[in-house]
């Protein structure tokens, strides 16, 4: 029962992050946005190895890599939107920047 | 009896705890507030310690304890005070 | 005993959700993140209890916790400072304290 | 009773989410995405994940914040952190629903596991914890690659460094007043983080622990040791940096070629010699991985930005 609040919990930070994504404008929310959806599926992938008997450790160690991978991909793409910001003077993306 | 200390003294810490809350909403300025804070979680955490400190089945476990205490607290010492400074600085602003 | 952990663990996280309320309404910067300063030490707390509750080893997990709670104030203090590298307390002491001090609206 | 436990949680996880998601302001977001990820620590603990807590508690603790609230003050100063307020967007809410809702649906449409035969294999591997029995020993090929992809992203972001600043250091210069509270801080804390690192990398082969955990660890510190003004800021053309940052994929590599030369094949460790092996790879990708991390989060050489 507890594993499918987590599972239900992860299936709706996927959805909160895909809506941070599509509906703000500014890229540092859509990185943010990125990482919910990024963990809720840990979430939800890590309630789905708790189910057998035993904790499965083999999901626990792809979400420890991708925890991992995932403040890598933040931190490159946080290094692009401050480029972004110097050359444009805006964190918003060109065509989204007029009609906000 | 080690039951009993553990109800007591997490009781009492779950006390602070709520208290530096109260005043993390209740208080006026962000300066009290700060300070309620600081001060209430520092001391709850410390009787949640000592509580759980009580069910410990090792005294490694129970050093553990002890030094995460103190690391919270270098870590409430060294913010309070530079976050405080940062505040200051920005209601200066004009 | 059990119970008695749980239901303070409860406590504990309705405490944080208090705290969170102090990051949703503000008003100034300072007052988000030292309320976020609270929900990590808040957040040792459940993990003792948890660590009571479940497995000793959960220890590890607070004290991991416990030593980096300082790292994102430091960092705003930082990214605070008008150069985003300095320290607040290189700025001169302040003198008139009592005069200024006010708890301007200030949303970033 | 636990229940209801698990239930609070992830009401306020939740809470904070949507709050990071559709509060005005982008410090209140990042303010918050900060604490969701603090709270997402007791949940995986709440999941008897404790490496996964581990990890996440030490990145979220550790690296996340100090990365986007440097990137919020470095957007502040060129006056691009200010945001249009949100407007309702019904074809975004659309595509989120469904997507939660098909995330949802799957959940109950789950197979039954199949019990994880790790038990039998686990004495080959030769070390306790099957969290790193699994990384380093049955899908070290992950790991390697993973260590790899970490320094491709840290080469990407180092692509947006002008020509002329490549040889400047990297990052902000930081500086704190001599024997004020931030230097102090940058000299108590770091000691005890490097004991701490040390022990999790060591500590990861039985129990709780391991190479990710303890790299982040000591990337955290370091980057305390940085901000505090104690350790000047790396520069790209300096060896050490650069020797550290290949040190762990080179041992990782030439560990699975000694694996192919005298073992069954690439990556493939003989029990016997499986706990000293994964005990040095783990020790040269810590190391790694910690100097990996620094300066992907310290960002790429800074010549001041000067021509917006």
């Amino acid at each position: 029962m507890s594993l499918t609040v987590f599972a239900m919990t992860g299936a709706t930070l996927v959805g909160l992050g895909v809506y941070g994504l599509l509906a703000r404008v500014h890229m540092l929310r859509r990185i943010m946005a990125f990482n919910l959806i990024g963990s809720g599926l840990f979430l939800f992938f890590g309630a789905a190895g708790a189910r057998g008997a035993a904790l499965d450790p083999i999901p626990q160690a792809l979400i420890i890599t991708g925890i991992v991978v995932a403040l890598a991909a933040s931190a490159l793409a946080v290094g692009l939107v401050v480029a972004l910001a110097r050359s444009s003077g805006t964190a918003c993306l060109p065509d989204e920047a007029g009609d906000t | 009896m080690a039951d009993i200390a553990t109800y007591l003294l997490t009781g009492l810490g779950l006390v602070f705890f709520i208290a530096g809350t109260v005043g993390l909403i209740r208080f006026p300025d962000q300066f009290s507030r700060l300070h309620a804070l600081t001060k209430g979680d520092n001391l709850g955490l410390g009787f949640i310690a000592l509580g759980v400190a009580f069910q410990t089945d090792t005294w490694a476990q129970v050093a553990m304890l002890v030094l995460i205490w103190g690391l919270a607290l270098l870590a409430a010492g060294t913010v309070a005070p530079l976050v405080a400074r940062a505040a200051l600085t920005e209601s200066r602003k004009p | 005993m059990t119970i008695w952990l749980h239901i303070l663990a409860i406590a504990l996280l309705a405490s944080l959700g208090g705290a969170l309320w102090r990051v949703w309404r503000g008003p100034s910067q300072a007052d988000r993140m030292m309320a976020a300063q609270l929900i990590g030490t808040g957040g040792v707390a459940v993990l003792m209890v948890l660590a009571a509750l479940q497995d000793w080893t959960l220890l590890a997990v607070a004290f991991a916790l416990a030593t980096l709670a300082a790292l994102a104030a430091v960092g705003f203090v930082k990214s605070e400072s008008p150069d985003g590298a300095g320290d607040p307390e290189e700025a001169p002491p302040a003198t008139e304290l009592r005069g200024t001090v006010q708890d301007r609206t200030r949303n970033g | 009773m636990s229940l209801v436990l698990d239930i609070a949680l992830c009401a306020l996880i939740l809470g904070v989410g949507l709050a990071t998601v559709a509060g005005h302001g982008v410090f209140r977001a990042v303010i918050f995405f900060i604490t969701y990820g603090l709270l997402l620590a007791i949940g995986w603990a709440r999941l008897g994940a404790y490496d996964v807590a581990l990890a996440e508690a030490a990145i979220s603790a550790g690296l996340t914040g100090v990365l986007l609230l440097a990137a919020h003050g470095r957007l502040r100063r060129l006056s691009a952190a200010e945001e249009a307020p949100l407007r309702r967007n019904l074809p975004a809410a659309l595509i989120a629903t469904g997507v939660a809702l098909a995330l949802g649906w799957a959940w109950f449409a789950l197979p039954d596991p199949a019990a994880p035969d790790l038990t039998a294999a686990l004495p080959q591997s030769g070390v306790g914890n099957p969290v790193t029995a699994v990384l380093l020993n049955f899908r070290a090929w992950d790991t390697l690659l993973e260590a790899i992809i970490l320094l491709a992203a840290l080469i990407g972001l180092w692509m947006l460094a002008r020509d002329r600043a490549w040889n400047e250091p990297l990052g902000l210069q930081y500086h704190a007043r001599a024997g004020g509270v931030m230097a102090s801080f940058g000299r108590v804390l770091p000691p005890i983080g490097l004991i701490f690192g040390v022990y999790l990398v060591w500590a990861g082969a039985e129990t709780t622990g391991g190479a990710f955990q303890g790299g982040t660890v000591l990337a955290a510190v370091c980057l305390v040791s940085l901000m505090a003004g104690v350790l000047p800021a790396p520069r790209i053309a300096q060896t050490a940096w650069r020797a550290a940052l290949v040190f762990g994929p080179g041992v990782f590599l030439l560990s699975g070629v000694a694996g192919a030369i005298f073992a069954q094949g690439f990556l493939a460790l003989p029990p016997a010699l499986a706990k000293p092996a994964i005990v040095t790879i783990e020790a040269a990708l810590t190391l790694s991985i910690a100097v990996t991390l620094v300066l992907l989060v310290i960002g790429p050489p800074d010549d001041g930005g000067q021509d917006a």
